[in-house]
């Protein structure tokens, strides 16, 4: 079943003779693992904020390494095993992609704590394996709010990277709250399938704004949108960092990753040794989620009424699929003040009523 | 009078070879002189050091008393040389204003120049349409492309390098017309050939090499051909011979092959007639570019040809080379390197090209490379191939060993039909000699002999029977002893597009 | 001035020392850019050529790690070296490559959760069957309709990258994921899994393959007619044609090969190193496979020896992201270099250079 | 349901970067010579283009900038091909890699960073034009550059004697090295051209079109290029229909996503590629011309024996 088998007996020997080489107050050593480079301003850039997060808050005590586009697949695995190979003692990666890698390694490094961004677990999952993720789904109802909201032509405009649950989930709660301000709103979406591409990703906001859309929101990971939609006077969203340089137009608000308090906790638990497998999903309450700056371009009583929404929901009063809510076809999802679990929520592939379009079959 | 052109001791020399020794002759205003030599004797060396496209390691040149030294050609050009080159620089995809356009300094605009191509076109009895596509014209018509490019620039010296191996007696006769209305203009040409009774009748001095060195200078109206050529080539020639045979059974039999070409600017065969017999060489005469290639091409298999190409009385028009190959009909086309052979490759797998089959050189798909290097060294020893050996690649031969070493990898296969395009192209002439013995040779042993040349003289000497290809078309052969040249210039299609100029009569065909 | 004459054949003692000159000059010249970046640079050069080779700690696991990251490349090389000596451009067997994966990975999910043992050799064929038909697309258009290869292969890579996409988000999707993209893992299931045939190598079947198509590639153009006629066809098509050479039958054969190794390398990877299909699952090995072919100078050998040295370079530049913090990037402008002076002092085995004017000799 | 203005509009700012790249390399590659490094100039030409746009706040110096960076870079790859007659095919694939990432390691300061605006030629009332304003006059100058370009492109290469002796070259280098024209000289400018073309068009890529530097923000865009210069049978305007095209069917695909119609996502999203190989195989399926018009020396080692 598992590869390299044997490799942990070699690994052991050879992290058992560096050992007594190694001086006592050798720091805790992380590993992060990203996708993409730390400049691209985006996810992998959050990452290493939450890293650097890590370096200020405990100083000599750790050091971090990390590897950046690193591909997803047979050379994530290696990129881990050489870090740990190298004396880390934790690895973090950071795409859902590095699911099966980080399991593997994990096998053969069960000394080794590792934390995996967006993935899940089951049962075969290994004990050192932790996973995380952040209720994006929480921040994009705040934006849906304020979207259904400032829209005037009532199209809203979406762009999607691949029809996975992540993403699906996030349309539809961006989608019911700009229906419970705007009963008339439509959102329009297109698919960009890619995460990462400037032009196509310009391309997609100038045809949403083209098919009506004054309002656009992105769950891909450049900049670009926001350009054409300054140009065009339309409002967005910052998507994964504040995107400051975007406001006060065209960026009204934005949906911020922040992993720096989670890192610094799990690293800590590592180090005095109450580090155990998790599943995490926090939202806006724990902080992984931020809400950027609400710009001057929002009303005064949309600014209330979503920061109403937002600690709503960081105050655990209201959570963002409550029904009632049906599907697309019309069947009931949630029949009234039920609210979604998280499995089912973990697993969302379909759309809400209302939303007129297909997810891509 | 000063001389137009001295050459004094003019010197150059390649890795191995020595192409220049100490060569000096003069050129004087309005002379035709002739440079005569073997292939590799040093004429193309000469004269592209006199265009200015190779540097001499030594000597020195005047030009009208000054000294001369073309860095590049724009030089030469600019002081009044211009040069028709034997391998024609020019442009297919381009058309004919253009590729004049390009050999001059400050080409006129595009519409004047049309005007002056035309012009100058009908002064000098060439013909030609600017506006054509170069790619698409015969092999005389690019020479004219050359030949006006240069006159356009009003040359003091012309230089022409084997300018009547693609033209029809005819056209020969129209070009050296040309050059006696330049000459008698003032114009001094430079006039390089091999091809003795032509120099013998246009040249007034000619300046003979020999591996690099003057060996002559004479006056060539004042000599036989004969001594022209013992001088050439330093010893004297025998001319192939063979006892009389009687033709036996038909082996080749082309009916109505039809043909269109495969490349844009190829020819296509219309309605081609042939039928060769055992102990039989047919000689197919013709001006470049006329469908040789394409001929070829379907009698080796390279295009298919179904129900035309009959073998033994059956039919070979779909099967491809290796397969006719294996049935007798062996081939030598033009193209030595890059067609007939690889360039790259040794001579070892250079046998193996085409004698895989016939020769068995291949078990179960694998190559016998020991076999293979054997024939080859029967090949290198058959035909006298000079080369160190069989491992020595393609390209490191000189043209005339390589042809000897292609005819000679067809014939030491026993063909039952061999089918030779351009056999002593470039050849020097005892290996041309060899060449000529060794295919009457095959044909007394009863194989069927077919020999596609632009070497009238050639052809007459070898042949049975004689016939032309003329744009495509093939004429009914006749019996090749008795034929004058007049005769076989207008079975060639007379001078093409140039009956206004010189009326030929029609109807040899 | 230089001056460059050719050599009637190519220098063997060149052949043989250019490739080690290349390596020392970039050296020299990748040390200048370490410098420049703040780096040590005989530590950054020691890390990347020496230290997957023969530092304690990493060694022992990276040097057969340099065969599991250069199976596919060779493989795929050797199957577009064919062509390219034939004069047939596959530039798209990155698109063959992905299609192999997903159609042996399809096969072998197919008969999910069947343990039977054929299965992994059906999978080994469907991958194969995949990449060749892929190629045959731009086969097919050259042969009859005389389109460019060059430009089909190219495109469809494009084409089969957004099937890739749609296959990880729907129908290849695991059933039991979760909802979340990829496939089920091929490699810990047994009847799809491409094992690890020597313990602690992580050496795998594609690996085995690799080294079959070299010696199956050497033998081919050294003793085959097939492989004589291909090097006849590259250098000399009207000799080719004229040797009775079928042209169309050689480029679909050309083709046909490098897809069929393309997609073979595909599915060994999905089904072992990688280990499902995902969005992201092919890493560009098949662009990174023409440039080791082209360094090998298409010689079965030479592609070996190519592919081991890209593959150390990735390997070494890893470690030196980690242990020195020299960016990804520059690490890939260095691998550039290594290419460049590779390219460049390739001139020494085929011509003599001459400095100064022209002299008699 | 689809505004075909808003779509015109829309596709000739898409195409831009990709005509821009594609007519230099039709040049390069009419001169004979095959570089496959564009993607490589591409993305140094917008990384030279943004540090020097940011640095002096002028966008123009900026796209000087990009044509110099990248002409820079096609040096390197004159000087491999040219002079020390390395393989081209290689040698472009290298350039790419090499590139991608110097351009990332001198882009590294520059991520998050906003450039300073282009401006557009005609004032924004003009804009308001029916028809004629959106498509017409609503574009930055380098739009109406590289149409210019094109428009350029043809005429020398139709019309001068320049473009006479670049076709010449590129169509028999022995026989234009017979006439003593400088063979390897012309190439080195013609690929000079093609890196400052493939520099411009990633300039506009990173101070127009997205604006902003990425890593690795090309993605894909010099591959493109080149396809559409065979596309093109090697004629600039209809290198000029091409990348439209193509720019054309990547935005109305996206278009009819967002008009909802029951198209697969995955069909759209590949349909740029499939149209241009649907194009392109009835376009060569003409026998006759398509031979003529590729550079008969394209990607010829030229070493002049002589």
């Amino acid at each position: 079943m598992t590869k390299f088998t044997k490799l942990l007996a070699t690994a052991a020997v050879a992290v058992g003779l560096a050992l007594p080489a190694v001086a006592q107050e050798d720091p805790f050593q992380i590993g992060y693992v990203y996708v993409g480079p730390v400049g691209d301003y985006g996810w992998t850039w959050t990452h290493d904020q939450g890293r650097q997060a890590v370096e200020a808050a405990y100083g000599d005590r750790v050091e971090t390494v990390y590897a950046e586009n690193v591909p997803e697949g047979a050379d994530a695995e290696r990129v881990m095993t050489q870090m740990i190979l190298g004396g880390a003692d934790m690895i973090l990666t950071t795409s859902f992609g590095y699911r099966e890698a980080t399991e593997n390694v994990a096998r053969q490094f069960p000394d080794v704590h590792f934390e995996h961004a967006t993935g899940y677990l089951d049962d075969n999952s290994p004990s050192n394996v932790a996973v995380y993720s952040a209720r994006f789904y929480e921040g994009r109802a705040v934006m849906g709010h304020i979207a259904g909201h400032m829209t005037e032509s009532n199209i809203v405009g979406y762009i999607a990277s691949y029809p996975i649950p992540e993403v699906i989930r996030g349309i539809n709660s961006a989608f019911i709250h700009a229906r419970q301000v705007n009963p008339d709103v439509e959102f329009r979406v297109v698919w960009a399938y890619t995460w990462f591409d400037p032009a196509v990703e310009a391309d997609a906001a100038q045809a949403l704004l083209d098919a009506g859309a004054d309002v656009i929101l992105q769950h891909t990971d450049s900049t670009a949108p926001m350009t054409v939609l300054a140009a065009a006077g339309a409002y967005g969203f910052g998507q994964a960092s504040d995107m400051i340089q975007f406001a006060p137009a065209p960026r009204i608000s934005s949906i911020m990753d922040q992993w720096g308090d989670y890192y610094v906790r799990r690293v800590g638990e590592a180090m005095d040794g109450t580090w155990a497998q998790s599943n995490t999903w926090e939202g806006i309450a724990d902080g992984m989620v931020g809400i950027g700056e609400m710009t001057d371009a929002i009303p005064a009583e949309v600014r209330a009424s979503a920061t109403a929404l937002r600690d709503a929901i960081a105050a655990g009063t209201y959570q963002p699929f409550t029904g009632p809510i049906n599907r697309q076809d019309g069947s009931v999802w949630l029949a009234a003040g039920e609210t979604a679990d998280d499995l089912t929520l973990a697993t969302l592939r379909f759309y809400v009523e209302g939303l007129t379009g297909d997810i891509p079959n | 009078m000063t001389a137009l052109l001295s050459i004094d001791g003019l010197t150059k020399a390649y890795p191995g070879v020595v192409a220049n020794a100490s060569v000096s002759f003069a050129v004087q205003p309005g002379e035709v002189h002739a440079l005569l030599g073997e292939n590799g004797a040093g004429k193309s060396t000469l004269v592209k050091m006199i265009y200015g496209l190779v540097k001499p390691d030594a000597g020195a040149m005047s030009l009208n008393g000054a000294a001369y030294a073309p860095a590049e050609p724009r030089a030469a050009r600019a002081a009044g040389v211009a040069m028709v080159f034997q391998h024609f620089s020019l442009f297919a995809a381009l058309n004919v204003a253009e590729n004049i356009a390009l050999g001059m300094e400050n080409p006129p605009k595009p519409r004047d120049l049309a005007q002056r191509i035309r012009d100058v076109s009908e002064t000098y009895g060439l013909p030609l349409d600017p506006g054509r596509m170069v790619g698409d014209l015969s092999a005389g018509e690019r020479q004219r492309v050359e030949i006006i490019r240069c006159l356009l620039q009003d040359p003091r010296l012309l230089i022409m390098d084997e300018p009547t191996s693609v033209l029809t007696p005819q056209e020969v006769e129209i070009l050296f017309h040309t050059l006696r209305k330049l000459a008698a203009e003032g114009t001094a040409i430079l006039y390089i050939s091999h091809k003795l009774e032509e120099i013998r009748s246009l040249c007034d001095e000619a300046t003979i090499l020999r591996l690099g060195k003057v060996v002559a200078t004479c006056t060539p109206r004042e000599v036989t051909a004969a001594h022209m050529a013992e001088l050439m080539v330093g010893k004297s020639l025998a001319a192939p011979r063979r006892a009389a045979t009687e033709p036996g059974a038909v082996l080749l039999d082309v009916r109505g092959l039809t043909l269109l070409p495969a490349s844009p600017f190829g020819t296509p065969l219309r309605d081609v007639h042939l039928t060769v017999r055992a102990g039989e060489v047919l000689g197919i005469g013709g001006v470049a570019g006329n469908g040789q290639d394409e001929l070829l091409a379907a009698l080796s298999g390279e295009v298919p040809a179904p129900g035309a190409v009959w073998l033994e009385g059956a039919d070979v028009g779909r099967i491809g080379p290796d397969a006719r190959r294996a049935l007798g009909l062996l081939c030598a086309p033009e193209e030595r390197l890059g067609h007939a052979a690889a360039p790259d490759m040794s001579l070892t797998e250079n046998a193996v090209l085409t004698a895989r089959r016939r020769k068995g050189l291949d078990r179960g798909g694998f190559v016998d490379w020991r076999g293979a290097r054997v024939f080859a060294q029967e090949v290198i020893a058959a035909f006298d191939v000079r080369t160190p050996g069989p491992d020595v690649a393609a390209r490191a031969l000189s043209g005339g060993n390589l042809q000897k070493f292609v005819i000679g990898r067809e014939i030491l296969q026993d063909p039952r039909v061999l089918v030779v395009n351009q056999p002593t192209w470039g050849v020097d002439a005892s290996a041309a000699a060899d060449i000529r013995q060794a295919l009457l040779n095959l044909a007394q042993k009863g194989a069927a002999v077919v020999v596609i040349s632009q070497d009238l003289d050639e052809l007459l000497e070898i042949s049975d029977r004689f016939c032309a290809l003329n744009e495509g078309r093939l004429s009914e052969p006749r019996p090749a002893r008795g034929l004058s040249m007049e005769q076989v210039g207008l079975m060639l299609g007379g001078a093409h597009d140039m009956h206004d100029v010189l009326p030929a009569e029609e109807g040899a065909q | 001035m230089i001056r460059l004459i050719k050599r009637p054949t190519p220098s063997r003692g060149w052949i043989v020392a250019t490739p080690v000159l290349a390596v020392i000059v970039t050296m020299i010249a990748g040390g200048i850019m370490f410098a420049l970046l703040g780096k040590d640079p005989f530590e950054a050069i020691r890390i990347i050529f020496l230290d997957p080779l023969f530092d304690d700690r990493f060694a022992a696991y990276s040097r057969p790690q340099l065969l599991v990251k250069a199976g596919p490349l060779i493989l795929i090389a050797i199957g577009l070296s064919l062509g390219f000596r034939a004069g047939i451009w596959n530039i798209g067997a990155e698109g063959q490559y992905i299609i192999g994966a997903i159609c042996g990975a399809g096969f072998g999910l197919a008969f999910y959760p069947s343990e039977n043992v054929l299965i992994f050799p059906g999978m080994v064929m469907a991958g194969a069957l995949g990449g060749w038909a892929w190629a045959m697309i731009p086969g097919i258009l050259k042969t009859r309709f005389r389109t460019n290869e060059i430009l089909v292969s190219l495109l469809l890579v494009y084409v089969a990258e957004a099937i890739l996409a749609s296959a990880a988000t729907n129908w290849l999707r695991n059933p039991d994921g979760a909802g979340f993209p990829g496939s089920r893992n091929l490699s810990r299931h047994a009847g799809t899994a491409n094992p690890e045939l020597l313990a602690n190598t992580g050496m795998h079947w594609g690996v085995v393959a690799a080294f079959i198509a070299v010696i199956a590639a050497y033998v081919l153009l050294n003793k085959h007619v097939l492989g004589y006629q291909i090097k006849l066809a590259g250098q000399a098509p009207r000799a080719a044609r004229f040797a009775g050479v079928n042209p169309t039958r050689l480029v679909l054969l050309c083709l046909g090969v490098s897809g069929a190794l393309a997609g073979m390398a595909g599915l060994f990877e999905v089904s072992g190193p990688a280990g499902q299909i995902s969005i992201d699952f092919n890493v560009g090995y098949g662009f990174t496979a023409i440039i080791v072919a082209f360094l090998g100078r298409l010689h079965p050998v030479g592609i070996l020896l190519a592919g081991l040295l890209m593959a150390l370079t990735y390997i070494g530049g890893e470690l030196a992201q980690l242990m020195m913090g020299i960016p990804a990037s520059a690490i890939q402008a260095f691998q550039g270099m290594l290419l460049f002076f590779l390219l460049a002092l390739d001139v020494l085995s085929n011509y003599q250079i001459k400095f100064g004017r022209e002299a008699v000799t | 349901m689809i505004d075909p203005i808003t779509l015109i509009t829309a596709l000739i700012a898409t195409s831009t970067p990709i005509l821009l790249a594609a007519i230099g390399e039709l040049v390069v590659e009419k001169s004979g010579v095959l570089n496959l490094g564009v993607e490589g100039m591409m993305i140094i030409g917008a990384v030279c283009g943004f540090m020097v746009a940011v640095g002096t706040g002028s966008p123009w110096l900026g796209f000087v900038a990009g044509m110099a960076g990248a002409t820079a870079l096609s040096l390197v790859f004159a000087f491999l091909t040219q002079v020390l007659l390395s393989n081209q095919v290689a040698t472009g694939l290298a350039l790419t890699l090499f590139g991608l990432g110097l351009a990332a390691l001198l882009g590294e300061p520059y991520a998050g960073i906003i450039p300073p605006p282009t401006s557009d030629v005609f004032p924004q009332a003009m804009h308001a034009i029916p028809v004629i304003g959106p498509i017409l006059l609503s574009h930055d100058i380098i739009i109406y550059l590289s149409v210019a370009l094109v428009a350029a492109t043809w005429f020398v290469l139709k019309h001068t004697r320049v473009g006479l002796i670049l076709r010449a070259v590129g169509e028999n280098h022995d026989a234009a090295h017979a006439l003593g024209y400088k063979v390897v000289r012309i190439r080195v400018l013609a690929i000079m051209f093609g890196g400052a073309c493939a520099g411009l068009g990633g300039a506009y890529l990173s101070l127009v079109r997205v604006p902003s530097w990425t890593e690795g923000m090309t993605v894909g865009a010099g591959w493109i290029a080149l396809a559409i210069v065979v596309f093109a049978s090697w004629k600039p305007w209809r290198a000029l229909i091409g990348a439209y095209l193509f720019g054309g069917i990547a935005a109305l695909q996206l278009r009819l996503q967002a008009a909802e119609i029951g198209v697969p996502v995955a069909l759209l999203d590949a349909s740029p590629y499939l149209v241009t190989i649907i194009v392109l195989v009835v376009i060569s399926s003409d026998r006759s011309r398509a031979a003529l018009n590729a550079p008969a020396a394209l990607g010829r080692v030229f070493h002049a024996t002589s």
